[in-house]
């Protein structure tokens, strides 16, 4: 789960990861279940990039007559209350989850490593920077979520920085304590004897190191993006009605649970998949690239 | 030799306490493919009283095979796959894990080599004493509390009661290694493996540790297996030597024989790589001053408590000191006397609190970001660790030439310039292009040395340079460091708390006790005729000082 | 120690002042108008006005920023624009449901994740251990409410054992206190039970790596004693940090149970607050999740002194 | 342990406690629970004394005195006074715009001594009765002079009424739960009850409200026994409940609800009239009732905009509101000359009974060839936003649907969404002179008959010009359990004459 700081008190993580052999990685990376995660993800953006051709109709378009049918041969997984087809809206809602989990995902690493490498590097930055961030960190994500929705209305951009905002901060906090524990490093402070300017002292010998924990980081933010978009959906604040996203599938469905409880658990199934898939693979990445992360969640 | 008696004992006297045969330590096979091979055709015997020294360098087998005698072995990756091992009559390797945690500690004990990790870091350390005795013994608590007591005493802690509840991060390291000690010993076991117990500590303390595992020794019979590859530890307390290298067992004898006429030619090197505690007379240089240190002070804040004025530590006071021309200054000193912190100032790594740093004339102490880049071509550092120094993601060559660039030269050039400098270190060019992982720590340390190089500094500061390195590594970086004075002329500020290193190189040597310099001159008057008292016990404290490695035979009784 | 609290109270002084500024300025740039809400549907232009005026809404911002401060500052969180009751009132009376709901998930997520956490470090890379750990993976990966829903349909509908909804109060009685914290405190335990077992399994391990492990080995102990006398308390900061970590992310997971269940609880209130634009409740709410926030951290902190003697402040 | 009580969740929460401030219906249903009114409309949509014994009018019919019945009581113990009735009679008419009206005709209004009082008009009429009649919008309640002086534009503090129930304020938890027990000095009238009329005998000790923020959650509670009654059953939920033996499941608005669509009178592209019934015309009842409620048991299309079964129904310009005709629409958009502006369609996406209708909306109008801006936002949003006068390309909109009860669309009187005149009319702000005419004829009318005709010529304008579209009438299931008996149908829904079994 992504929406944890690190375990360690200060976030220290410990000096630059020795380089591990190449066969560490790939064994770990190997085994069955990354391998079946790997395959489900690789399917899923497939079934999302392709979803027009795979027997789907229009997933917006109304049939009020045809509303709430169960599963049969003209509708795979029935339809909605707005008579809608299921199955074309759960697998363009692949899209959604995946745009949702991606982008939240890069854009939490691209703003929270930059944000990050300057509070670390430039101490005088510090105070100031992680103070706005503990700030922002004590409001609830989800609360800050839905008043962001709130403010700018549903879409998914808007439901995508809602999303992004409250994880910067704990990108923010890894890259600074991977920034603080390799800044000392006697290879960083060759570089500086060296002549090296600052910002080729960041690109080449810093931001490297970075590189691990982000990309673990980064599937976690990714789980959790598409698990938040999820709930702000139930909540009322997500994406739009008319897009079809996993969540917004399951939020209205959910008054019909007892009825057609697969309004609920078919996108329900496919999205704890994936992001079980994607946990799988974050926690393979974390073990394959650097055991003494583990420690983190 | 000392034949101890130990009554009740079905043993004869004379069988050893610990023997090995034909011990053979291999990695589990994997995959159909066998294991490699860690330790093999391993025979050894100690017999009560005796102290036997296993040395060798790094990765040798000298730990693997002091764990498999305790059983030790981490579980999924060693495992003792021939031989016996037999400790006081009894083969380990054949019993079962309950007699096994029946003989630790009571027949069998450890002191390992971390004084500062081998101890829980959340318990008192007198429970974690006490607790040998709470799973070996039926005493009461009272009666264990002042066994334990006793033993804290007989390792001569001070203030016993306090030492008693306090942490381990309460006591220093020699404490704390005492407290290792006291927990190995408690039970009188027949048999002690010390790995490496004094490494991490200064020589010093080192000298008091040794002088109390003798006696513990002594006074009870204890058998001592004792590791290290600091060849003055065991001219000085070594019955028998044993050396290994890469798993086997090269040559065993007794201490004379092996130091004095060693058989084997890889134990000759070994031996002879040792640096003298002596200097050679060296002329005094005339060079021009390529760096000038005066009145330097560095102070570091504690973090401020409110209502109490920020406190702070001098790390370096009022240090002051002159480099030539092919000049090497040698910087000693204990640990935490603030050596690094002179380093770091010059190399402007740090901002001194106050003072002159002058770097070919020029004061650099007050240079910004800016203007100090300019003058990083002039001065260059040199780490302890080969291991951290070079980033791990980079090609080496890229490394090297990354100062060049810097500084504006071509990338064409640079590399030739880098292929020179890997000459000159005594490493082929075609390395350039692989990553730090490839090679061995002194070969790191070799291209650390010609990255520095590659910039043709006046002045090279290096902080331990040698320190991690194995003694015959140790040797050749030194002489490398040698030539490269003599070749290129630069000054070289060398930061050292090895005497015999500093004695071997160094023209200069400054001694710092608690971030002063106490004492400076040429090397051959500091270390020869020290003034001062601190400068004496530094010396007086070096281990093996009573014998001349490189002549292989008892040192000339000056000193 | 009193120290450290004191540091750590001025520390907290512009983390707050962040959160307070940035709630402000969020809910006032968002639209919808809690007037609008009270004037009803078929209300006039100039009801509409009225009712601004009579709330303040109509001042500029800043005024309206430090109008709040400065009422916060003499300890007046302000009265909910709907219902005209103080807000210290509103949240006194949804505090219970949400301490307790809070209160059980912590607890029972403790209660099975460490023993479940030491299990699986115990018996590492065995099939116990695999399970464990994809059973905890699966717990991140199931949105609260869909677990909820499954939770009713067969302990509620099914069973009958538990109440659909709603919240009994400890003085309607033990049982039905329990009864109506059961379900909810299960949903939302299962994420936090994955969270703390994993963390307690990895720290358990790095522990079992180091070296003062050896030397209690070394000593003759058991493994049993090994890890319960020695590895446990060294791993104690992290699992600590995470339930601590755990507290504050809470917050979010009661907001969906609290509705699910209906539960008349803080989450509840806020999400309540947030749709009819309560400003007074909302500001106030957030100031108090961010305040727990931060006293969670202190707490957490303070109990890294108790677990591991080398961390003073 | 205090005896019977109902627990109900409602439609939704109850948090504003003055009736006089808001037209929301949770606080209108709680007037009715504590406070009375003078006069009240039975089931059959007659006029009925409440409070009052009975009145006189003048022979030229401006003057009407109204007497007080006997032993009507405060719930704080004090006698109702004349007094008391005036004063909220003057603060209810500043808020309601049916109480406006009469108020723009009334003279004088005084009391004549504790228990009678008067109201004189310039014009002879009936205003008077049906205004204090008036069931929902706000609806007057009296309250004690001290509290009904508070100003119009302030909330009450103080809870006292004199009706059946009395509210417990200490367990009043905003948002959450309301609770009311039963008012031993009640005096209920002789006649049986209907609707909000007649008799209020309260056969239970209390009554609970409580909201569920989850449709689901209180469809389980029903079934599982935990509430008694559920005030709005989700229609797509009624088959669980229906199956069920222990739970009854009953219309009790028999007026029920309408389904209206708003169009933006200011801006392009609904400034044109052409435009506007091309949307009209694009949109049919059928559909947005499918989307909206699903179970033709429980909805209508419906022409009429003052209701379908009700006193003013008419099949004016049905062709446009019920069927739909896509051809006739495209090329009404051709004739407009519609120029591709997109229509900006504001959508809640948190309140089930609007959300469906924007899609339906949306998908239809974009059938016909209009470029639609779909807008996601909370009801709250939606709310604020429909108030923004500026045009949608700077937050403003174009479209809009909501729901009506009938009860508050009855007429041309009430019916707020009919007013016609511009900035000060509802949101849309629709400039339609000729309309505003037919209303005033229609206050002043006094016979039935010119009445419906009236009603009639108003809805032919409101539709033709594309004022307010109505697309359909339904009903809402309420459904509580078996023990409960004497659940009363009334517009309002209203807990006396209740009995719980026990069991
Ligand atoms: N856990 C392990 N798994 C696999 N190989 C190991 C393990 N521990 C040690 N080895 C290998 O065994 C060999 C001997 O290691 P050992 O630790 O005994 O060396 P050493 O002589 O004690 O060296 P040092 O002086 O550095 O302590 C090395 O090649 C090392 O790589
Ligand atoms: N960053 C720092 N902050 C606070 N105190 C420091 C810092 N670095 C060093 N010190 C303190 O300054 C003193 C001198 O440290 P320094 O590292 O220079 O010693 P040293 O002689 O190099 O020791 P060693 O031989 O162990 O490397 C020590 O007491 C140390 O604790
Ligand atoms: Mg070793
Ligand atoms: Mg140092």
């Amino acid at each position: 789960m992504s929406n944890t700081t690190t375990a360690t008190p200060d976030g220290a993580i410990g000096s630059a990861p020795p380089a591990q052999p190449r066969s560490v990685f790939w064994t770990t990376i190997r085994s069955w279940p990354v391998m079946t995660a790997i395959a489900i993800l690789v399917l899923l953006v497939l079934v999302a990039v392709f979803a027009p051709w795979l027997h789907t109709v229009d997933p917006t378009a109304l049939n009020p007559a045809a509303r709430l049918k169960p599963v049969s041969p003209d509708y795979w997984l029935g339809t909605d209350a707005y008579g809608r087809d299921v199955f074309s809206r759960v697998l363009y809602g692949a899209r959604v989850s995946l745009v949702v989990g991606l982008g939240a995902a890069l854009l939490s690493v691209a703003l929270g490593l930059a944000i990050g490498l300057a509070a670390g590097y430039f101490r005088w930055m510090d105070a100031i920077v992680m103070r706005v961030m503990d700030g922002l960190m004590a409001i609830p994500g989800i609360l800050l979520a839905i008043a962001l929705v709130s403010l700018s209305g549903a879409s998914l951009v808007t439901v995508l920085v809602a999303i992004t905002v409250p994880e910067i901060p704990r990108v923010v906090r890894l890259v600074r304590s991977v920034i603080l524990s390799v800044r000392n490093e006697p290879y960083v402070e060759a570089a500086v004897s060296l002549g090296t300017p600052t910002f080729t002292l960041m690109r080449r010998h810093l931001m490297p190191n970075t590189l691990a924990p982000l990309l673990v980081q980064g599937t976690y933010v990714f789980a959790s993006a598409i698990l938040t978009e999820a709930i702000l959906s139930f909540l009322g604040a997500g994406v739009p009605p008319e897009v079809s996203s996993w969540g917004n599938i399951m939020a209205e469905g959910r008054a019909y649970f007892q009825l057609l409880p697969g309004l609920v658990l078919y996108p329900g199934i496919l999205l704890s998949l994936t992001v079980l898939s994607v946990n799988v693979l974050g926690d393979a990445l974390r073990d394959a690239l650097d055991p003494r992360m583990s420690q983190r969640v | 030799m000392n034949h101890y008696h130990n009554d009740g004992n079905r043993a004869s006297a004379e069988a050893p306490v610990l023997t090995i045969e034909g011990l053979e330590v291999r990695t589990p096979a994997r995959d159909g493919v066998p294991g490699r091979v860690v330790v093999r055709g391993m025979n050894l015997a100690v017999h009560a009283g005796e102290t036997l020294c296993i040395v060798g360098e790094s990765g040798s087998g000298k730990s693997v095979t002091s764990l498999a005698v305790m059983g030790l072995l981490p579980r999924n990756a060693l495992a003792p796959v021939a031989g016996r091992i037999i400790v006081d009559g009894e083969d380990i390797l054949q019993a079962g894990p309950k007699r096994i945690r029946e003989l630790r500690a009571s027949r069998m004990a450890m002191v390992f080599q971390e004084p500062m990790t081998a101890l829980n870091p959340v318990q008192p350390v007198g429970r974690q004493v006490e607790e040998v005795l709470k799973l070996h013994t039926r005493l009461a608590a009272a009666e264990r509390r002042k066994r334990v007591l006793d033993m804290l005493d007989s390792v001569h802690l001070p203030d016993i009661e306090r030492v008693y509840e306090s942490y381990p991060h309460q006591l220093s390291g020699g404490q704390r290694q005492r407290i290792v000690i006291a927990m190995a010993l408690i039970l009188k076991p027949r048999l002690l493996i010390a790995d490496e117990p004094t490494t991490a500590l200064d020589v010093t303390t080192q000298k008091q540790i040794l002088g109390l595992i003798r006696e513990l020794q002594t006074r009870h019979g204890t058998a001592v297996v004792f590791i290290t590859h600091d060849f003055g530890v065991v001219a000085e307390i070594a019955d028998r030597i044993l050396v290994m290298n890469r798993g086997e067992v090269v040559e065993t004898g007794t201490r004379d024989q092996i130091l004095a006429a060693p058989a084997q030619d890889y134990t000759r090197m070994l031996v002879s790589s040792v640096p003298s505690l002596i200097p050679q007379p060296r002329p005094a240089l005339q060079g021009e001053v390529v760096l000038q240190v005066r009145s330097l002070n560095k102070l570091y804040y504690k973090a401020k408590k409110p209502f109490r004025k920020q406190e702070s530590v001098a790390a370096a006071s009022d240090v002051s000191l002159t480099l030539r021309r092919g000049e090497i200054l040698g910087i000693v000193g204990e640990s935490g006397s603030g050596k690094s912190t002179v380093a770091r100032c010059v190399v402007r790594l740090i901002d001194p609190s106050s003072g002159e740093v002058r770097l070919l004339d020029r004061d650099i102490t007050g240079l910004g970001r800016g203007g100090m880049l300019a003058m990083r071509k002039k001065i260059q550092i040199i780490f302890q660790d080969p291991y951290r120094s070079l980033n791990p993601r980079r090609r080496v060559g890229d490394s090297i030439i990354e100062g060049l660039l810097n500084f504006g030269v071509s990338h064409a050039d640079a590399l030739k310039q880098a292929v020179r400098a890997m000459e000159l270190v005594g490493l082929s060019a075609d390395v350039l292009d692989r990553y730090p992982h490839q090679f061995s720590g002194g070969q790191r340390q070799r291209i650390c040395i010609a990255r520095a190089l590659v910039m043709e500094p006046d002045v090279l500061v290096a902080d331990e340079a040698v320190s991690a390195l194995d003694v015959s590594v140790q040797a050749q970086v030194l002489k490398l460091l040698e030539e490269v004075r003599q070749r290129v002329g630069v000054g070289v500020l060398f930061i050292t708390h090895d005497l015999r290193v500093a004695a071997q190189i160094c023209d200069t040597i400054v001694v710092m006790q608690h971030g002063r310099v106490v004492e400076s001159g040429a090397a051959l008057e500091v270390l020869s005729r020290p003034r001062q008292d601190y400068t004496k016990a530094l010396i007086d404290a070096a281990p093996g000082r009573d014998w001349d490695f490189q002549n292989f035979r008892p040192a000339p009784s000056a000193a | 120690m009193f120290n450290f609290i004191l540091r750590r109270a001025a520390a907290s002084i512009p983390v707050m002042a962040v959160v307070a500024a940035v709630v402000f300025a969020i809910l006032r740039l968002t639209p919808g108008d809690p007037a609008a809400i009270i004037a009803g549907d078929s209300a006039t232009p100039e009801q509409l006005g009225e009712i601004r005026r009579m709330m303040g809404l109509d001042q500029p911002l800043y005024t309206q920023f430090f109008m709040w401060i400065w009422r916060l500052l003499q300890g007046d969180l302000g009265t909910s624009l709907l219902s005209g009751v103080p807000v210290t009132e509103m949240i006194a009376q949804r505090m219970g449901p949400s301490l307790a709901l809070c209160l059980s998930t912590i607890t029972l997520s403790v209660l099975i994740a460490v023993p479940l956490g030491i299990l699986a470090a115990w018996r590492q890379g065995r099939l116990l251990d695999r399970m464990v750990m994809a059973g905890s993976v699966l717990g991140f990966s199931v949105p609260v409410f869909v677990t909820a829903y499954v939770l009713i349909l067969f302990f509620s509908l099914e069973l009958r054992w538990f109440p659909v909804q709603g919240y009994k109060p400890l003085d309607a009685g033990l049982l039905p206190f329990v009864k109506s914290l059961a379900l909810p405190t299960l949903a939302l335990s299962t994420i936090y039970v994955a969270l703390i077992a994993r963390i307690t399994r990895t720290s358990i391990i790095e522990v079992m790596g180091e070296d003062f492990i050896r030397t209690a080995r070394a000593k003759g102990l058991r493994e049993g004693g090994v890890l319960f006398g020695h590895a446990l308390r060294n791993a104690a900061v992290p699992i600590v940090t995470i339930i601590g970590v755990g507290i504050a992310m809470l917050i979010s997971g009661v907001v969906v149970t609290e509705s699910v269940f209906n539960l008349p609880g803080l989450g509840r209130l806020v999400v309540e607050a947030v749709l009819a634009r309560d400003y007074p409740v909302i500001q106030a709410l957030i100031l108090l999740f961010a305040f727990i926030y931060v006293f969670i951290n202190l707490i957490v902190d303070a109990l890294y002194t108790v677990f591991d003697p080398r961390i003073r402040y | 342990a205090q005896g019977q009580t109902i627990t109900a969740v409602m439609h939704s929460s109850l948090r504003v406690l003055d009736p006089i401030i808001t037209t929301a219906h949770i606080t209108r249903n709680h007037g009715y629970m504590i406070y009375d009114t003078l006069l009240a409309t039975d089931h059959d949509n007659k006029i009925q004394p409440q409070m009052v014994e009975g009145w006189k009018v003048s022979d030229d019919g401006k003057t009407y005195t109204f007497t007080l019945r006997d032993g009507l009581k405060w719930h704080d113990g004090q006698p109702v006074t004349a007094d008391d009735c005036v004063a909220s009679i003057k603060r209810w008419a500043q808020q309601d715009k049916m109480g406006q009206m009469m108020a723009e005709m009334l003279t004088e209004m005084k009391a004549v001594d504790a228990k009678s009082f008067t109201m004189s008009f310039s014009e002879p009429g009936d205003l008077v009765l049906r205004a204090l009649a008036k069931p929902s919008g706000i609806a007057p309640f009296m309250m004690p002079k001290r509290i009904a002086e508070t100003p119009a534009t302030q909330a009450i503090k103080e809870y006292v009424g004199s009706g059946p129930f009395k509210m417990v304020e200490s367990e009043f938890r905003p948002g959450l739960q309301v609770v009311y027990e039963k008012n031993q000095d009640y005096v209920p009238r002789k006649e049986a009850p209907s609707a909000t009329a007649g008799g209020k005998h309260v056969y239970v000790d209390r009554v609970k409200w409580i909201a569920t923020p989850d449709a689901m959650t209180s469809v389980n509670a029903l079934v599982n026994g935990e509430i008694d009654y559920l005030e709005q059953l989700p229609y797509d939920l009624a088959p669980i409940v229906e199956s069920n033996d222990g739970i009854k499941v009953e219309v009790l608005d028999p007026m029920g609800y309408q389904t209206v669509m708003r169009m933006n009178h200011l801006h392009k592209p609904f400034d044109n009239k052409l435009i506007r019934q091309a949307a009209m015309y694009a949109v049919n009842q059928e559909s947005i009732l499918q989307a909206q409620i699903g179970n033709p048991k429980y909805y209508q299309t419906c022409p009429a905009l003052f209701g379908c079964g009700l006193p003013y129904e008419s099949k004016a310009a049905e062709e446009i509101s019920v069927k739909g005709n896509i051809d006739k629409a495209k090329e009404l958009l051709k004739q407009g000359g519609y120029d591709g502006t997109p229509v900006v369609i504001l959508q809640p996406t948190d309140t089930p009974s609007v959300n469906s209708q924007p899609v339906v909306i949306a998908q239809a109008l974009r059938a016909a060839g209009f470029k639609v801006d779909m807008q996601a936002m909370d009801w709250q949003t939606v709310v604020t936003r429909r108030a923004v006068q500026a045009p949608p390309s700077q937050g403003g909109w174009n479209i809009f649907a909501t729901n009506n009860t009938m009860i508050e669309a009855l007429d041309p009187l009430r019916a707020f969404g009919v007013v016609a005149n511009g900035p000060k009319a509802w949101f849309g702000w629709p400039d339609v002179p000729a309309i505003e005419k037919l209303r005033l004829e229609f206050a002043r009318a006094t016979d039935e008959a010119q009445r419906k005709d009236l009603a009639h010529k108003i809805q032919a304008l409101v539709v033709e010009e594309g004022v307010l579209l109505p697309m359909g009438q339904y009903f809402v299931p309420a459904a509580f359990s078996k023990k409960l008996s004497g659940v009363m149908p009334s517009p309002v829904p209203v807990f006396w004459n209740i009995k719980k079994s026990a069991g």
